[in-house]
């Protein structure tokens, strides 16, 4: 199933890009796609369990993604 | 109450009138500015991105939090987004409520609130002419509830 | 720093641009207003009156204190008296610093002060066209330190 | 010696003015001063201990008043 990958700040940095659309398997959970993203970062920049929100809500590394989710890396939050 | 992400200068004295009311006995507008020295490095200016869906989403989570809890709906919240010169604010809460003490809570809390789970990014800009992602936590990992 | 007993209305948003500076990265202002409701009864206005000299050396007093707590100068606060109508603002605080707690705590310290020990009255006035003086502390006679 | 007593706000209404010049012996302190004062006030309007300011000051009863002093007694204070 394809998902959408958006990377923000720094983390835009690491993967050159802010958004990528992703092939993962059915059943993918969040945790799943962070390795599937490890794998990518070959320089080790992301921190070891990224924060992730998934369709603009924080996510635990169970939930099971659906097609077509919108599935962002957050970087340390900065605001204020 | 209102809440939103905006890229046009912030109007304190606005948002202290839109939150004023004849039933409420105390307002406070925090304001939240670029400074000249972050970490003992000069800066010359700040440029605030964000997740803006999302940002929005908490923003507006976070108001409705603060009424919760202390009982006023009187608050308004503005965080820009865009590049900032020295000075220029970036956040503007404002909340009236009929007494003191819990207009100063529902205001503190929305400050920390926000600094700790709206996806809101800023990079600094260094007299050298280098630019850097601000990371306060240190990479904190954990949900942010 | 600067505080003041005024007759004329107060502006708030002056009073966060006089302690406005690059070198803060945080400002607050907190407005005091007349509500419409005291305990329960309708209000129509408020006369505030002061023992003028006393109350100004009491304001500066309390805006030092708070500035060797919080270690900022930047600080105003102006107590109005005279008649108020419902809306307006009896005080004005307001404080910058370099970072949010200090802020808070700054402005917090210095409206608990003033309602403690600033030798300053008020007199409510009814919709029955009666009027009577406030005394939020039942009597309280120990000496405000 | 001469002293100038303030009233203010609720106590200004009891004694029905807002200054007045009196007369108190050398050498009385501050908790002197109040008993003469609860002489004139017959109707007990004051509460049993009145906070007192001289020259602008709080003072406790044990200060010793000079000619010329300013005795103000302060109402339960409402600003804010």
């Amino acid at each position: 199933m394809t998902i959408t990958a958006l990377f923000f700040a720094s983390y835009a940095d690491v993967f050159g890009r802010d958004q990528v659309e992703m092939e993962v398997p059915n059943g993918s959970t969040v945790g799943d796609f962070l390795r599937h993203l490890r794998a990518l970062d070959t320089d080790r920049r992301l921190p070891p369990a990224p924060l992730v929100a998934v369709n603009e809500r924080y996510a635990r590394p169970d939930l099971v993604l659906r097609p077509g989710d919108e599935v962002a890396v957050i970087p340390p939050v900065a605001g204020g | 109450m209102r809440t939103a992400i905006v890229r046009d200068p912030l109007q304190p004295s606005a948002a202290l009138a839109e939150v004023a009311s004849v039933a409420n006995g105390a307002a406070i507008v925090f304001v939240g500015t670029v400074r000249e020295v972050n970490d003992g490095r000069p800066v010359t200016g700040i440029e605030y991105s964000a997740y803006e869906g999302m940002a929005a989403r908490e923003l507006a989570a976070i108001a409705g939090e603060a009424a919760a809890r202390s009982g006023t709906t009187d608050i308004v919240v503005e965080h820009r987004v865009g590049r900032l010169e020295l000075g220029e604010a970036s956040v503007v809460i404002a909340v009236a409520h009929a007494h003191r003490a819990e207009a100063y809570d529902a205001s503190r809390y929305i400050i920390e609130q926000i600094k700790r789970r709206v996806p809101i990014w800023k990079r600094e800009e260094y007299v050298d002419g280098t630019r850097e992602w601000v990371d306060p936590t240190a990479s904190r990992t954990e949900i942010p509830r």
